[in-house]
C-alpha cells in the first residue's frame, strides 16, 4: 500500500472517531511495518496552517479546530435547547386545535397548564396569540406561526395527519379505536381560525 | 364455463386439496410465508420463465400461478384469500385470451388486460432493482462516516429548538392514546339548581300570606327520586340565602318538623 | 481578510459539524461579499484526494470520509435500524414516486401496506407527510426529507440512481393510469382514505 493511501486511511479514521486515537490503534488499520509515527507527523504538518489542526494530547491523536477560529464554536453546548414533553403535547394540541384558548389547552389535556409552557413554545416563535374569544372575559386564542410551518415543512395547518391517518401509519396502535371518537376526527383546517370554537364547550 | 375453468374452480374452495396428507407431504410444498402478496409470487413466476419481462407469456404465468395456488399449504384463511382473488381473476384473464374477442366496448380487451399486468410487473421489478441500487449506496454511519467528534458551531440560527417532525406527530398520537385510555364517563346528574330554587321561591313567598312549610313551595313536576333530593337541597338552601338576606323567616318547631317560612318586608 | 483565512474558517465550521451546513449559513461567517462559491469549490478540490471529501448533500456541503474506504470503516447496521424488505421498497417507491400517497404505494406494491412500515421510515426521519392530494378524500402524500438525501448522499432527488430511466419507461407515470384493479371490484379511489380504519378491520 502506498503512503499516500496510508495517509489517506489515518485522515479517515482520526476524522471519524469520537474519541483520540492512540497510534497504536492506528498502525492496526495499517498493513504492518507502515511508518504510523512519520504518516501522523505528516499529516500533522500538513493540518498545521489550516482550520483544522492534527494534534496530540495525552498520547492520543485527534483533529481539532484550530485555536485561533475557537471564536467560531459555541461556547455553551446547550444552545439546542429540548422542549418538554408538556411543552411538545401543548403545542401540538394548539397546532390541531387553533385557535385555541389556555383554559381549553388544560380541558384537553386534562392538568393545568404550568406557567412558562406557553412562554416557551412562544419564544421559539412556534406558537402565537391569534385573538380574543368572544366570550365572556374574552380569553387570548393561540395559534401556530408561520415558523411552525416552515420548521415542519407543511405547506398549511391542514397538512398534519388527521386521527385516521395516525391510525394507518402505525402511530395508534395500542389504542382502543372504538374508544377514539372517529367523528371527532375533523383535519384541521385553517377555516377553523375564522371560527370562535365556542361548539367544543 | 370451460370444464377446465371449473376443475379450478373447485380446487381453489376444495380445501381437502390445501390441507396436508400423506400424498402431499412428498411434494415441495411452497410456503406463501416468504411471498408478499400474489404480485410478488407473480414476478418470482414470471423470473423463472428466464426472459426479458416484456416478454413473459401472461398464458404461462397464469398457469404456474394457478398451479402455485393449488400446491400451496394454506395455513390462514385470510391470507388465502388475496390468492384466491387473484387466482380467480387470472383465470378469468385466461380465459378470456383463450377466447375469440368479443369486442365488449365496456371492459377492456383482453390483451389490454395482459399489457397491464405486465407493466405492473415490469414495474415492481423496477422497484425492487431501484431498491437494490439505493441501498447498495454508500450509506452515512455505514459506509461512509460524519465527523465523529463534532464541535457545536454557531450557525444554525433559526433552530434553537430541537424537535423533529415525527416527534412532533408522535406527540399529539401519545396524548390521544392517554386520552383514550382515561376516557371516563360520568352521567350528568339532572339537578334543580339553586338559582332556580331561589327564583322560585322568592316567587311563591310573596303570595302565600303567612307561615308556610317550605315543601309545600316544591315545584309539582319532580320527575325522580334523585331529582327531589336536589330539589329539596337546593330550596333549603335557598330559603336560608333569603334569610340571610333579610328577605324571609324561618321557623321549625321540633327537630325534623317541617320548616316553616314566611316573607319579611325591610319595612318591618 | 485574506482568501486563505476565509478557506481557514469554512473549513472548520464544516469539519467541526457533523451535519451539513449550507453555503448561505457559512456566508454569514464571512466578510460580506466574500466569494463563497468559489471558496467551497477550492475546497473541494483540495480534498478531492484525501481521506476525508467536502461533499455536496441535500443542497448543503459536509464533510464525509471517502466512500472508496468504506470496507476499513465499515459498520454493521444495529439490528433494530435495518429495514425490513417491504420497509425499504416502500422508501424506494416514496423516494421516486414522491409525492405518493398511501394507496399508490400499495397499488405498486400490490399488498397493502402493514402497520408500523411508514412508522418505522418516518422516525428515521427519511418520509415525511409533504401534503394532501387534491382528490376527494384529500390524502395525505409522503415524500423523503433531508435526512434521506444525507444518508444516502444525494444532493438532490434528482440525483436517484436511474431515476430517468425508470421515468423513460413509464413507471413513474401517475399510478392511477395504469391501475390494474386486480384485486378489488369497485375502483378504489382516494376516498377510501378518508377512513383507512374501517377497510382495514
Amino acid at each position: 500500500m502506498e503512503i499516500i493511501e496510508q495517509t489517506r486511511i489515518i485522515e479517515a479514521l482520526l476524522f471519524a472517531s469520537d474519541k483520540p486515537l492512540s497510534s497504536v490503534a492506528l498502525a492496526d488499520c495499517l498493513p504492518e511495518g507502515a511508518p504510523i509515527d512519520q504518516l501522523l507527523n505528516d499529516l500533522q504538518n500538513h493540518y498545521q496552517h489550516r482550520g483544522v489542526n492534527l494534534i496530540k494530547v495525552a498520547g492520543k491523536w485527534m483533529f481539532q479546530t484550530a485555536p485561533d477560529l475557537a471564536f467560531l464554536l459555541r461556547k455553551e453546548m446547550d444552545e439546542e435547547r429540548r422542549l418538554s414533553r408538556a411543552a411538545v403535547e401543548t403545542l401540538t394540541i394548539i397546532a390541531y386545535h387553533q385557535p385555541v384558548t389556555r383554559a381549553e389547552i388544560e380541558e384537553i389535556r386534562g392538568v393545568s397548564l404550568s406557567r412558562g409552557i406557553l412562554d416557551v413554545l412562544m419564544e421559539a416563535e412556534w406558537v402565537r396569540p391569534v385573538g380574543r374569544r368572544r366570550t365572556p372575559g374574552r380569553p387570548m386564542t393561540y395559534g401556530t406561526s408561520d415558523h411552525f410551518l416552515i420548521h415542519f415543512g407543511l405547506n398549511s395547518i391542514k397538512d398534519l395527519p388527521g386521527l385516521s391517518e395516525l391510525k394507518a401509519a402505525g402511530f395508534l396502535d395500542n389504542v382502543n379505536m372504538s374508544r377514539l371518537n372517529l367523528l371527532d376526527d375533523v383535519i384541521p383546517t385553517e377555516e377553523q381560525h375564522e371560527l370562535p370554537i365556542s361548539q367544543e364547550k | 364455463m370451460t370444464n377446465n375453468k371449473q376443475d379450478q374452480y373447485n380446487s381453489f374452495y376444495d380445501f381437502s386439496s390445501v390441507i396436508p396428507s400423506p400424498h402431499n407431504d412428498e411434494k415441495f410444498i411452497l410456503d406463501i410465508q416468504g411471498f408478499e402478496g400474489p404480485l410478488d409470487v407473480l414476478l418470482s413466476l414470471a423470473r423463472t420463465q428466464k426472459v426479458d419481462l416484456k416478454q413473459i407469456s401472461i398464458l404461462e404465468l397464469v398457469q404456474q400461478f394457478l398451479k402455485f395456488v393449488e400446491e400451496i399449504k394454506i395455513q390462514k384463511l385470510e391470507k388465502a384469500a388475496d390468492y384466491l382473488v387473484m387466482a380467480a381473476w387470472l383465470a378469468y384473464l385466461k380465459s378470456r385470451l383463450l377466447l375469440p374477442d368479443e369486442n365488449s366496448e365496456e371492459e377492456l380487451s383482453a390483451e389490454e388486460m395482459a399489457a397491464r399486468l405486465t407493466l405492473q410487473l415490469q414495474r415492481l421489478s423496477a422497484i425492487r432493482d431501484s431498491a437494490a441500487t439505493l441501498m447498495s449506496r454508500n450509506q452515512l454511519k455505514r459506509d461512509v462516516f460524519a465527523r465523529g467528534r463534532p464541535e457545536s458551531v454557531i450557525i444554525s440560527r433559526n433552530a434553537t429548538f430541537e424537535l423533529s417532525y415525527y416527534e412532533l406527530i408522535r406527540a399529539y398520537a401519545d396524548h390521544k392514546c392517554r386520552k383514550s385510555i382515561a376516557d371516563i364517563r360520568i352521567h350528568k346528574r339532572e339537578i334543580y339548581t339553586l338559582d332556580q330554587a331561589l327564583e322560585r321561591l322568592q316567587g311563591l313567598i310573596g303570595m302565600a300570606l303567612d307561615w308556610t312549610d317550605l315543601f309545600q313551595f316544591l315545584p309539582d313536576s319532580i320527575m325522580n327520586e334523585e331529582m327531589t333530593r336536589s330539589v329539596k337541597a337546593s330550596m333549603f338552601t335557598a330559603s336560608l340565602e333569603m334569610a340571610r338576606q333579610g328577605k324571609a323567616e324561618i321557623i321549625q318547631k321540633q327537630i325534623f318538623g317541617p320548616l316553616y317560612i314566611r316573607k319579611r318586608d325591610r319595612s318591618d
